[in-house]
């Protein structure tokens, strides 16, 4: 063990190249699938070798806790407002590879119509959507995916029966975008999406769109009792809403 | 070279933005702005367009032109927006943001019939909500321009001030303004000796001529190096009271600075006259013409005329009103002038002024002539 | 004080109202007058009643608006009755007779009558070239306006419809021309 | 090792590392980062992490411990977890490739 | 019966809010305000909300909440919202309209810091946009509140008051009220006399105890009858400035009218001191607290605590300035507060007052004792 | 002919009973698909003899035109938010009858989110959009519905690829909501549509969508020329936008 | 005729009804609603409208006139009329189900 | 003058800060005190410091928070710097020894160094029961509250998972005892 201490420049590859050290340990609650997801996208953008062209904007909400996570030019938009602030710096520097990371309540319901449009208009940014099922950073209030019955602190009886798939949204209005559904406890897959998608942008092909299905033990009552996130995860969610590409 | 043209006021603005450089539009149509958005779709589509690679963007609403405005200014691109009304409500979400981190973004204002959706003619009554909208605490240059000729002028001025001293501006016209066609004189900055202020990212920017640090309150800019490489972080989310205690405090500071530098005003008549007329924006134009009235009919009378409603010529107003006699401060709005006014000269003007409000309607020379006529 | 010739122009929505007050001040600034045109539109297009101003002078002009006219021009009944406050004592009134039927209450300022629609259905066959008519009746009475001028603003607010359909540019000529000369 | 994130010395006081081995697999915790979240120890296909009965995690609460015997190197864990408390190394393969 | 419970602010007003017989919360999750959300939620999933037909909606975000508001209030019913900071600036789109035709939503405001995301803690920077928010000229009014009893019997008061003057009511609180625990006494409203004012359709209502004429500017409501049944049309887009200048006058007198009976103020000190401290919520508690220890040190000061923020008690301040030697305006803002006394005391005051702007931060009693005795 | 004159109340059937005669003519441009619309509407409403229970929400675009259309209790609202307006009417009185009468720039751009939300919550309401493929009442700018290629008067070569195509999206989000594409030139079935959307409603069976391909012959650019309106509009516009219930 | 509107005489004398009809059918214009679009024009299937040589609508603009001899009643100018300017009445069959 | 006695608690987000916080205050208003909770949120749930503050006494008290602090409690190391400008002469110090190693710059307050962690982790296995521990330790020094006043509020507080897991109420019992006589 101790050579890693003797070693001031001791080397990982439990991190991405561009993540932060300094700011380790990160701000996310202990079983938080967000900085799985960040991971994921950190290892893409290493293999792809982007970290100086990247334009990382983060949505109020959980999101917003990535601010110090990566060595990456990063911005902190307003709630439900990361899509169209990215869209905003890829028109302007189409070197730029931007990435709007948001939570399900900032696209799906106060950012959903700058999502739809900014389908529509074929905006050539990577949009990823980390889908908690709830309102994560303000207390566990209902989404617009949280599933049918589940109980949150805005449905004290169990949410409604109709929810938002939004990959199959995306595509019904933008053929040619990428879209896919992750999950934050398959990482090589996550890893190949998120890598597939940067690409995308990379090569102008337009639009790119990844939800990934992502566990907020705090908010779901289980923390401390994985077994229980996870199969909320992955069946509770991901049943519901299928993982693969679109 | 400079040319005489027969313009619309909304493309006297597309013509200013031009001729300052600006490079990229985002907005969301609305009465009575929608012909800027016009110009610059057809600007941006043409041959000569493409070239300078011209952005245009129609929002799917004002929050994403707001913000897509936003990431565009990020990018170091001088950029605009335009609204009007609605829209402007709308648009303060995106203006509160750029506030907090000192984007200069540019935004082009046309007044109309307030509150609600109302009319889509004309008015005074976006004052409030140009200098003061948005959650709280924040500073933006504000231009109330009154004729076509100063939307050209000021149009381009804008761009300047604001990525000079990094907050955002707005030309607060009107729908009069907006809609009139009137002569305008277009030109090249540069024939005028002005020298377009250079605009610099705040993000994917390697090598700056200014620090980020300077500009951005300290709470909300967090610099990396990384193999030597400079990675920039904004925020607008704090963690604690002193955090954005500290956010306000710079930017009032910074404000304040910069403020001598920005205010500007004219004024009209006879200097020694006991009356004074405070009016801006196309209001002032029809004081101009009623203290010329006036003075045929032997009342002598003079003008205040903030050209900056925030920061406001407040000394200046103070030494006008020394020596009058009587104020009056018509407005076509509710007060909003006014209010100003009153912060400015509070504890020092030894009476109240007369305030003449006609919300969302525009206010005649002959008006001004009688309200001064009326209180003799 | 009257710094400029004041013109407000009315009508029903879609009438061409605005188009009218445009060209007058787009033909007189050609002519090297001083000129403002300012619209008071609103949402109804074609409900409402619509109203246009101009302003035509040889000093610069600071305000687009005012509080009385010199002519007022009604195109049609609902029209003529928003125009009432504008009219003083030497104010030229003309209205399109076809349209407007009552001007009893206007007797005062001797209305002129221009059947507009009816010479532009008649002689034309193009009801709707009627603005033309009354803008050609307009012009007998703007200080300073030549029919030379009139023509360049013309053309210059019709270019590409011109380009497109020639026999339109005959046609407004025509009609131009019967309004002149009808006021004459 | 161009393809590794460089650990400065701070930051290797903060995390805490240390490592077991067999013969094809190393195994690093760096405590200092272990939130105790015991997704790890759900996921291992061969059940061989357990909670640590003495180390504490950054929280205060238990570590994690890998039973380095069981280990097969497959890696899920160090890929599951969020806070990159877990490096798997499998050491002749990986090592020589670069 | 009263009872005494140790509540969280926000719990106060949701249990007010009950107590007032509302039945319907539309609303989007923010800071620091959700649990007056998550209260109600409680209550209309519960057997006895569901036989008292309560509604409660979470929007997509607080457009669709006010305007969701909007429609509630329109059917006759006692609803209200809930925001805060950013959705704070969102929400004015469905005020603006709600102004504009007079209709009595009720809306609970707990400010955070400000500008942008900024701090979710505390603050009284969002007052210039809890009064005159919107596109111009519009009116609401709004309370600032002290304490968490306060929150309650203002919490019931603010739905009288908008159902009887018709007019958008806000209760704007903070941070520090919303998420503190303390005593408050719960009472049911008919136990202290106080009866709620009936509420009536704006639509679909056939017999009517109040004229909509009476209450909706004239150019935005139109009535029709067929068949011997009213229908009732309310507009908000106008064709004509003189209907913008109606609607706005109208509206203006309808707030003057009424203004005497809403307007409140507090004072607390010695009634003869030279000292004038002029402060709203929170921070008037402070200051209360400051008077207590300035006397202890043998200095006489006085608070006039304006408890309407609009309709502002312009005459009662300046009675009370009237005998100042020396008047402090402490607040957790930039100058929002004293931009509104500085309107109502212009011509009045013989000296500016000392503006003691705090923004986002909170202002401890020692503080204002401080600024008293430093003034010295 | 003389006959309707000498009666001073004559009938005609030319009407719905519903709609408000003093107000005709009404406000809208000559071959305008908005009065179309609303007299399917009209007739509707009288077959189902609901005129006392409507509350009819208008949006501001060429909506708002039908302020004074009808003898029916009517709301103008803002641009996009007739839908959540709408809502909290229904929510509120659940024996409204409450419709959101809004285009397409209203529906699609700035009240997206609105509209796919309301669609996730099943709110009670009837939403009717009148797809004319631009802005008409500012002048004809884009929307998230003008067919590629279109000229508009923000995009003066040419609007871009893709496009809003409601029905689909809506469908996608709630299973059981009523949803239909109708077009202002097949009456009787537009009719039958509003109809049968009204019903549901008044069944208590959740969200009612119908989007009507109408025409804009001002911003069209088709003024007077009828064939060439009605060309786009039943060649241009229905083959983007199949007309059917989804 | 209970499921018809009423139309007052101020809106006769607006509207401007001029009727024609044949054996089965009778047609009705509203001269002062019609605003020339030209729509039920296109839409006829027998061709039986066409613009009315001497009446103007309510823009001062043509109206349009309806061949009555070539009208075979189907309603579609009716149903197409933006403006409420057509009414088609099917003699026989309408009136006496009522 | 000191209208009540002044408590700030502070340490790491997710710590349960918050809770020690209300749990006095409530304890205080259950036995008849006067009291008033505050906390000091951010968004930064786990990552940033958070404080909360309780005020008792026994006249009303009108404003939530104070200058000075008659108690204060850290958490963690950088949750006692930011105590220091609660600190006045008297004072009462109290922090969580395994997680605050150094103290030396805070020797003037004797600061009562409770290893509750560690007591927690190896009494009770539960190292995440050491806030009750703390508790204990806190009630020592705030006048006026018992033991059994204090069990009341624990008892409402965690209600509904004491009735899930009645073995809790036992365990946080112990540890409140625990700490309560190491403070002694
Ligand atoms: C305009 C506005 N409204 C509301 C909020 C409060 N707010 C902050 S985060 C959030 C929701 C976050 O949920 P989600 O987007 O799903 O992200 P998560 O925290 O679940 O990752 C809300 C409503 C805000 N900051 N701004
Ligand atoms: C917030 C806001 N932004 C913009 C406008 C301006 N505006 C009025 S109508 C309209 C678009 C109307 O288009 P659509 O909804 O398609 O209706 P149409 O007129 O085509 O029937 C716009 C942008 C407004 N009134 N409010
Ligand atoms: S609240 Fe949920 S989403 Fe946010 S950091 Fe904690 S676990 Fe993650
Ligand atoms: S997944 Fe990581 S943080 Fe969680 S228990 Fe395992 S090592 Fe610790
Ligand atoms: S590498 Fe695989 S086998 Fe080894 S501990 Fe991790 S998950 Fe278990
Ligand atoms: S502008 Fe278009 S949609 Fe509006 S009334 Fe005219 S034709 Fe109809
Ligand atoms: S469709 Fe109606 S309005 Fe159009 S021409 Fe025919 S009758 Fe006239
Ligand atoms: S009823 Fe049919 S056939 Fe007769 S005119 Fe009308 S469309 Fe033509
Ligand atoms: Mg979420
Ligand atoms: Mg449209």
């Amino acid at each position: 063990m101790p050579d890693a201490i003797a070693n001031p420049q001791a080397a990982t590859h439990a991190f991405p190249k561009c993540v932060r050290i300094e700011s380790k340990p990160h701000l996310y609650c202990p079983g938080c699938g967000h900085p799985e997801v960040l991971k994921a996208l950190g290892f893409a953008i290493d293999e792809l070798g982007i970290q100086q062209r990247v334009a990382f904007g983060i949505d109020i909400g959980c999101s917003l806790l990535a601010w110090d996570y990566f060595n990456l030019d990063t911005v902190e938009t307003h709630h439900g407002r990361t899509i169209p602030t990215m869209a905003g710096v890829k028109r302007s520097n189409t070197d730029a590879v931007a990435i709007a990371y948001v939570g399900d309540g900032g696209a799906y319901a106060i950012g959903a119509g700058g999502l739809l449009n900014a389908a529509v208009r074929d905006e050539k940014i990577l949009v990823i959507v980390v889908n908690n099922a709830l309102y994560a950073m303000t207390g566990g209030q209902e989404s617009p995916t949280t599933p049918p019955g589940m109980k949150v602190a805005t449905a004290p009886k169990g949410a409604d029966q109709y929810y938002i798939r939004a990959p199959e949204v995306i595509r019904s209005v933008n053929p040619s975008a990428f879209v896919a559904r992750g999950i934050t406890t398959v990482q090589p897959a996550l890893r190949q999406l998120m890598k597939a998608a940067l690409q995308h942008q990379m090569d102008g092909k337009g639009f790119a769109f990844i939800e990934v299905l992502s566990q907020c033990p705090l908010n779901w009552g289980t923390m401390g009792e994985p077994e229980k996130t996870f199969n909320f995860l992955e069946h509770g969610l991901a049943e519901v809403f299928p993982v693969k590409r679109y | 070279m400079a040319e005489k043209k027969f313009l619309m006021g909304n493309e006297a603005i597309g013509r200013a933005a031009r001729a300052a450089g600006a490079r990229a539009m985002f907005g969301y149509p609305i009465t009575p702005s929608c012909e800027i958005m016009h110009f610059w779709a057809g600007e941006a589509s043409s041959d000569r367009g493409k070239e300078d690679r011209l952005v245009f963007t129609q929002a799917e609403d004002e929050a994403g032109a707001g913000f897509m405005l936003i990431g565009s200014v990020l990018t170091g691109t001088r950029a605009f927006t335009a609204t009007a009304g609605p829209g402007h409500v709308i648009i303060q979400d995106a203006f509160s943001m750029a506030e907090a981190m000192r984007l200069p973004i540019v935004a082009f204002v046309m007044q109309r019939g307030g509150p609600s959706t109302s009319t889509v003619i004309y008015s005074q009554s976006e004052v409030t909500l140009a200098c003061f909208g948005g959650n709280g605490n924040g500073y933006r240059v504000v231009y109330s321009p009154a004729t076509v000729q100063e939307l050209y002028d000021y149009g381009i001025k804008v761009f300047n001030v604001a990525w000079k001293h990094r907050f955002p501006t707005i030309l607060l016209g009107d729908g009069y303004l907006a809609k009139m066609m009137a002569e305008v004189e277009l030109y090249d900055p540069s024939e005028r000796g002005i020298v377009m202020e250079p605009t610099e990212a705040y993000i994917l920017e390697r090598t700056r001529a200014r620090r980020l640090e300077d500009v951005v309150p300290s709470p909300e800019i967090h610099i990396r190096h990384a193999d030597g490489v400079e990675y920039a972080c904004l925020r607008n989310c704090l963690n604690l009271e002193e955090e954005a205690l500290a956010v306000n405090t710079e930017i009032k500071a910074a404000f304040e600075a910069a403020a001598p530098e920005i205010e500007e005003h004219e004024t009209y008549g006879d200097a020694s006259a006991p009356t004074l007329i405070i009016a801006h924006g196309t209001v002032s134009a029809a004081a101009k013409t009623a203290i010329d009235g006036l003075r045929e009919k032997g009342v002598a009378a003079r003008l205040f005329r903030p050209i900056t409603l925030n920061p406001f010529p407040a000394d200046a107003l103070r030494e006008a009103v020394a020596g009058a006699k009587r104020v009056f401060v018509p407005e076509s709005a509710d007060g909003q002038l006014a209010r100003i006014v009153a912060h400015a000269l509070c504890g020092r003007a030894p009476a109240p002024f007369v305030e003449y409000s006609r919300p969302s309607m525009g206010i005649l020379p002959e008006e001004i002539e009688m309200l001064v006529l009326d209180a003799k | 004080m009257q710094d400029a010739f004041n013109i407000v122009v009315s009508g029903e929505g879609g009438q061409g109202v605005l188009s009218i007050a445009k060209i007058i001040a787009t033909a007189a600034w050609l002519q090297g007058k001083q000129a403002i045109y300012l619209p008071s539109f609103s949402t109804e297009k074609r409900g409402g009643v619509s109203m246009a101003f101009a302003r035509v002078g040889d000093a610069p002009i600071r305000f687009p608006r005012f509080q009385k006219a010199d002519m007022c021009v009604a195109l049609s009944q609902r029209a003529l009755e928003r125009l009432r406050r504008y009219l003083k004592d030497d104010s030229v009134l003309i209205v399109n007779s076809f349209l407007v039927k009552d001007v009893s209450a206007f007797a005062a300022w001797k209305p002129r009558l221009v059947d507009a629609t009816t010479i532009a259905n008649e002689k034309l066959k193009k009801p709707r070239t009627f603005n033309m008519v009354i803008m050609g009746a307009m012009l007998r009475f703007i200080p300073g306006l030549t029919v030379g001028g009139f023509d360049k603003a013309l053309e210059k607010q019709f270019a590409s419809k011109y380009a497109k359909d020639p026999a339109l540019k005959e046609l407004n000529d025509k009609a131009f021309g019967l309004g002149y000369e009808l006021a004459a | 090792m161009d393809d590794e994130s460089k650990i400065d010395a701070a930051a290797l006081v903060r995390f805490r590392p240390t490592s077991a081995e067999n013969g094809k697999v190393r195994a690093t915790r760096f405590l200092g980062l272990c939130k105790s979240c015991g997704e790890c120890i759900v996921k291992c296909p061969v059940q061989a992490i357990s909670w640590d009965p003495k180390e504490l995690g950054q929280l205060s609460e238990p570590a994690i411990v890998i039973d380095i015997e069981k280990c097969i190197g497959c890696e899920i864990c160090e890929q599951i977890c969020p806070d990159h408390a877990i490096e798997i190394t499998r050491k002749p393969a990986v090592k020589k490739a670069n």
